[in-house]
């Protein structure tokens, strides 16, 4: 920690440097129009002041250009900032292809981390450096927020479907992460710890943290366990819909519309079987809600996502996939 | 707020600018109404949106033919509140004590029209929406059944007290002490007031009934 | 209530010397009376309120959570946060100077409907002991925003108990609402047109549309929770394909025109306080009038800036940012005008002007730091964190509070009949405003560095702010406690007050102090147009 | 003006009827028009029965605003709904 009282956050981020660099622009430009309100406002006491001989006669009750002018170049520097912070919003709101992804489960006061390759953590997030990291968050009971200070971003988790959040850390070290969403009695305990570790540490890490078997064999283990097979395997006697290659297609459902198999399509397939039923299907399939937690379901997606079509997918950004 | 003598209350220069102000008053009063069931049609049309198709199953079973019958009995009372409020303006006591009472039949008819519905849906377990013997399998559609419930029961208890109110109206022009036209602005304001509750019932029922059946 | 010496010479009595005792004040129709109620009761939770924050900056003194237990602390915001936003900030000026002071302004007997506006006090009497009793009594752990599903589904507070006294509580802010309305439309005096209107009641217009048009989305929601807590009707259960996003709309509706509810009226507290202290007519009286009006209607198009990271699509983000940047030019309006009319003006500094000041001072950086959180990417970082927490406090503290008691100190002697000692009052107002940036301004530098809002243990790195802002929280504390003495004072032996003490213009200054029971001995005809300081007029006059 | 409340009044009713057939035999009943109808209903019963033509101009200001309130809440929460 720099100094005795630390006053500015750490940049651990680019984005995090462009965010302050918005911050301090627009704190400058605001003191722009609000310094000269104090000063005229001093001036115009010590001058003015009962009794204090001035020039007071001719006294203006107002024009109409003066006040044109002080609501109009407000306004056009901040539609200035307001472009820059959209465009940044935009770049923070929208994740880049080839991100490494990351499961995040938020419960009543912990976060849970689950990575492609099967790691699974509680409270701490192990990254790498200099390389997008996706994470695709949902909670099992209220709304929590994931906040990372020193890369400046946040995004609430929320029951019922999946939100996402991105961001590339450049510096390694710990930084740390709060829930900043109330969420009940121990809502201050809710924090966890990021390590941001050099892409050779992170490989080191990751056979360390190994479980044997990556995210995807345990989401088949839970496909079998649950009995999905039943209807959806290949040999099965009811007609379900088949889910090889699924994940990223378009899919026709009952009412004529039609929808991209993402992950939010393959969650509430799973928990709402009613929601969206595929077209030439009898909405037959029971839902798993009250038997399968959050965490089981985004195992079962990783696994319905590493399905490979038989035929040649074009490759629409598979996803990190190190069986 | 209405005085008793033909003075006007004492902070008023003349009735005139005394029944502006009731006037004004029940509006902006009407005007808060209307923005609390605004409330409400934006929950079950945010739901509509988010659920379209098990909104359709819940629409499926409603019962709207009786829904359309109480909608013909709120107009039709909407009609003998306009009738009620001529006949007060031009003084012809028993005209409006007639109307009024059949503006608050016609009310407790709506009401009787909704408690047969709401006994046959209870009876069909769709309501209340959470209960598992619930013939509706989505959840959304439980839901909807549930917004339904809580949008007509507010809306019930609203054509309550205006059949509570006109009826009140009704005896007191029966027992003479309203005199009119002197005291026309009160029949006015409970008119206004019939209008406004009928008018919310106007966007409640074919959000609640029509759009998107047998989707 | 202690009876006050009668009047000297034999005008009819004024409003208080009229009846005595306990009935004549519990059954009371006078406007003036209705606004004396309002201010005890205000000035209760007022101090209520400020318990829980005092309990709050002392645990937050030390890093971890020591004083109060989590459940504990939690309970001590949702206090903090429900009585001083609903019975404090938004009933505080508009039922107590707006009561007092619009048939006054007006030139008018009373208001409209007078015993709507007795029902309106007991409404909020009724709705605030209920709260507070149940706040008490076993408390709430959802903070007075209620998210759900946290207040539908986990928590085990009276959630509904604390939502029924809320919802009471709001229908007196509807029938105020109505009551200024209609009497700002029918009762005006002959000859006062809509532009000879004291800026006052022009931000009493504005917040009373507000009123009326806010409240009633927020009673539909407080509905839809408690119907959901108790009989789980899945409006906002995820499970029942509910949307937890659909209560922050219908919540953010209302809040966020409530908080233009508490800001408004201040505004026009201060358009009367500089007015009158400058001694000459404000600068662009049109565009500061159209201001209110403007803010209370381009007030209901933000409210999505509280949902920028709840989950909410980003183009609706986008749309809801620039909004918010609209909504911000009638403030500046106002500011810009409330300085150039100090140019050329005929000064005289005492008290209020003071809490006009920090009003000022403080809802310039509380507007600013406004702006900064509709900034798309800065609130992604400093959203539900002490910036914002910085904020509001800044306006609704720092700028509603210090109109608040600006307009208690400059019309004190029109409600009581009595002077306030001066030197008491400018002391007060320079602590409030140095206590107040002591407290406030460490927790804008807090919330960039990342604390969050609504944690009683934090990293020990932040402690050092913490420390101080406790520190000004103690002096904020005996600086508003220290009008509570010497105003009380003033009532026995304060000196008699004149019928216009400041020389100000406005027909509540052209009426004995304190008024008779029907405000004006002669009947009022308005010939001058708002805020006529013509120097010869205003010398006539003193 | 009791000519004009009836007039009005069977107007409604024949609207109502529109609405009913729409719902009835259109399968799946377009929200749209049914809306639209419910709006014309509403704007029969304020100019037939209310005569809010005839009432001051202040008056019919507060129904206009309340009406744009409602507008302004549905159009900005329905569209972060369908852009989300």
């Amino acid at each position: 920690m720099s100094g005795f009282v630390r006053l500015w956050p750490e940049q651990a981020s680019h984005y995090a440097a462009q965010v302050d660099w918005l911050v301090i622009g627009f704190t400058g430009m605001m003191a722009m129009f609000v310094v000269p309100v104090f000063v005229f406002m001093w001036v115009f006491i010590f001058r003015y002041r009962r009794g204090h001989a001035a020039e007071r006669d001719h006294r203006p009750s107002g024009s109409l250009k003066v006040e044109l002018t002080w609501m109009v170049l407000p306004f056009i520097g901040a539609l200035v900032l307001f472009v820059y912070s959209a465009r940044l919003f935009f770049e923070a709101r929208v994740p880049p292809a080839d991100a490494l992804e990351i499961q995040v489960t938020a419960k009543q006061w912990m976060w849970k981390f689950q990575h492609t390759g099967g790691q699974r953590e509680i409270n701490t997030l192990h990254v790498p450096a200099e390389r997008p990291v996706k994470l695709t968050m949902i909670s099992e009971d209220v709304i929590h927020s994931l906040f990372f200070p020193s890369l400046r971003v946040k995004q609430d988790v929320l029951p019922g479907r999946y939100t996402e959040m991105w961001f590339q850390a450049e510096r390694p070290g710990t930084y740390d992460v709060y829930c900043a969403e109330y969420c009940g009695t121990d809502h201050a305990a809710m924090t966890a710890r990021l390590e941001v570790l050099s892409p050779s540490d992170y490989q080191r890490w990751l056979e360390g943290a190994d479980e044997g078997r990556s995210l995807a064999a345990q989401g088949e283990a839970l496909f079998r366990q649950f009995g999905c097979s039943g209807c959806h395997g290949a040999a099965s006697v009811t007609r379900a819909p088949p889910l090889e290659g699924l994940y990223g297609r378009s899919v026709a459902l009952a009412d004529g519309s039609r929808v991209v198999a993402d992950d939010a399509y393959l969650r509430d397939s799973i928990l709402l079987p009613q929601k969206q039923v595929v077209a030439g299907y009898a909405p037959v399939m029971p839902t798993y809600a009250n038997v399968m937690d959050e965490e089981a379901v985004a195992r079962l997606v990783a696994y319905l996502r590493s399905l490979a079509d038989p035929r040649p997918e074009p490759a629409t950004g598979p996803s990190e996939d190190n069986r | 707020m209405t005085a008793s003598e033909a003075r006007p209350a004492e902070q008023f220069e003349d009735l005139r600018q005394q029944a502006e102000a009731d006037r004004l008053g029940m509006w902006l009063f009407l005007a808060s109404e209307t923005m609390m069931f605004g409330g409400l049609l934006l929950v079950l049309w945010f739901y509509r949106l988010s659920h379209p198709r098990e909104t359709a199953e819940a629409l499926a079973s409603m019962h709207w033919l009786l829904a359309t019958g109480n909608t013909a009995l709120l107009l039709t009372g909407s009609l003998c509140m306009t009738l009620a409020l001529a006949a007060a303006r031009e003084g012809e006591a028993r005209v409006l004590r007639r109307w009024l009472w059949v503006a608050a039949l016609l009310g407790l008819g709506f009401l009787a029209g909704k408690s047969v519905e709401y006994g046959l849906e209870f009876q069909e377990g769709l309501l209340p929406g959470n209960d598992p013997a619930s013939p509706l399998k989505s959840g959304a559609a439980r839901l909807f059944m549930n917004v339904y419930l809580t949008a007509t029961a507010l809306h019930g208890v609203h054509i309550l007290v205006a059949v509570l109110l006109v009826g009140g109206l009704a005896w007191r022009v029966g027992r003479g002490n309203l005199p009119v036209p002197a005291k026309a602005v009160t029949v006015e304001m409970i008119a206004l007031y019939w209008h406004v509750v009928d008018l919310i019932w106007l966007f409640l029922y074919p959000t609640l009934y029509l759009a998107g059946r047998g989707a | 209530m202690n009876t006050l010496p009668t009047a000297a010479d034999a005008a009819p009595r004024s409003y208080l010397d009229a009846a005595h005792g306990l009935r004549s004040w519990l059954f009371t129709v006078d406007h003036k009376r209705i606004a004396v109620l309002y201010m005890l009761a205000v000035t209760f939770f007022f101090f209520v309120g400020g318990l829980a924050a005092s309990l709050i900056r002392i645990e937050l003194v030390t890093s971890e959570g020591d004083l109060l237990t989590a459940d504990g602390y939690n309970r001590a915001f949702t206090l903090h946060g429900v009585i001083m936003v609903w019975f404090f900030l938004i009933p505080s000026i508009p039922s107590v100077f707006g009561n007092f002071l619009v048939p006054l302004m007006i030139g008018a007997r009373d208001l409209a409907f007078p015993r709507l506006n007795l029902i309106s006090w007991y409404l909020l009497m009724g709705g605030g002991l209920f709260t507070l009793l149940a706040l008490v009594l076993g408390g709430v752990d959802t903070g007075w925003t209620f998210y759900t599903p946290l207040s539908t589904m986990f928590s085990n507070g009276h959630v509904v108990a604390v939502i029924c006294g809320v919802f009471v509580a709001g229908f007196s802010s509807i029938l105020t609402g109505i009551n200024l309305i209609v009497s700002i439309h029918t009762l005006r005096a002959p000859g006062m047109t809509w532009f000879r209107l004291p800026l006052f009641v022009w931000s009493m217009y504005a917040t009373s549309i507000i009123l009326v048009l806010a409240t009633p989305v927020l009673a539909i929601t407080l509905v839809l929770v408690a119907a959901e807590h108790l009989f789980g009707i899945g409006v906002f259960d995820p499970r029942l394909g509910g949307d937890p996003l659909l209560f922050q709309h219908l919540f953010w509706f209302y809040s966020h025109p409530a908080v233009y509810i508490m800001i408004l009226p201040a505004m026009g507290v201060v358009s009367e306080l500089i007015t009158a202290s400058a001694h000459k007519r404000i600068f662009g009286y049109r565009f500061v009038a159209f201001s209110s009006i403007a803010i209370a209607i381009i007030g209901f198009m933000v409210w999505g800036h509280h949902m920028f990271v709840a989950g909410q699509s980003m183009y609706a983000s986008m749309v809801f940012s620039l909004l918010s940047f609209l909504v911000s030019i009638p403030s500046a309006i106002k500011a810009y005008n409330w300085t150039a009319t100090l140019y050329k003006s005929d000064l005289t500094v005492h008290a209020p002007f003071l809490f006009a000041l920090t009003f000022v001072g403080l809802f310039i950086v509380g507007g600013v730091t406004g702006l900064f959180l509709a900034l798309l990417a800065a609130d992604l970082h400093a959203h539900d964190t002490y910036f914002v927490v910085a904020h509001f406090h800044y306006i609704m503290v720092g700028a509603a509070v210090a109109g608040y008691f600006g307009a208690l100190h400059f019309w004190w002697p029109k409600i009581t009949g009595r002077m306030y000692p001066e030197l008491w009052g400018r002391i007060a107002a320079v602590m409030i405003f140095c206590g107040f940036n002591l407290t406030f301004f460490p927790q804008f530098l807090l919330g960039y560095l990342g604390m969050p809002r609504r944690y009683h243990s934090y990293p020990a790195d932040f402690q050092f702010l913490h420390v101080m802002s406790s520190a000004g929280a103690s002096i904020l504390a005996v600086a508003y406690a220290l009008p509570l003495f010497y105003l009380a004072w003033s009532l026995r032996y304060g000196q008699r007050a004149a019928v216009n003490p400041w020389g100000a213009a406005g027909l509540e200054w052209r009426t004995a102090s304190p008024p008779p029971v029907h405000n004006f001995n002669s009947p009022v005809v308005v010939d001058f147009e708002a805020y006529d300081y013509a120097p010869e007029a205003a010398r006539d006059r003193l | 003006m009791k000519t004009r409340a009836v007039l009005a009044y069977l107007l409604l009713l024949a609207l109502l009827l529109v609405q009913a057939l729409l719902a009835g035999l259109v399968k799946p009943a377009p929200g749209v028009p049914i809306m639209l109808l419910a709006l014309g209903q509403a704007l029969v019963l304020l100019l037939g029965l209310v005569e809010l033509r005839a009432s001051s101009a202040l008056v019919r200001l507060f129904a206009a605003a309340s009406a744009f309130w409602l507008l302004l809440m549905f159009s900005l929460t329905l569209g972060e709904l369908l852009t989300r």
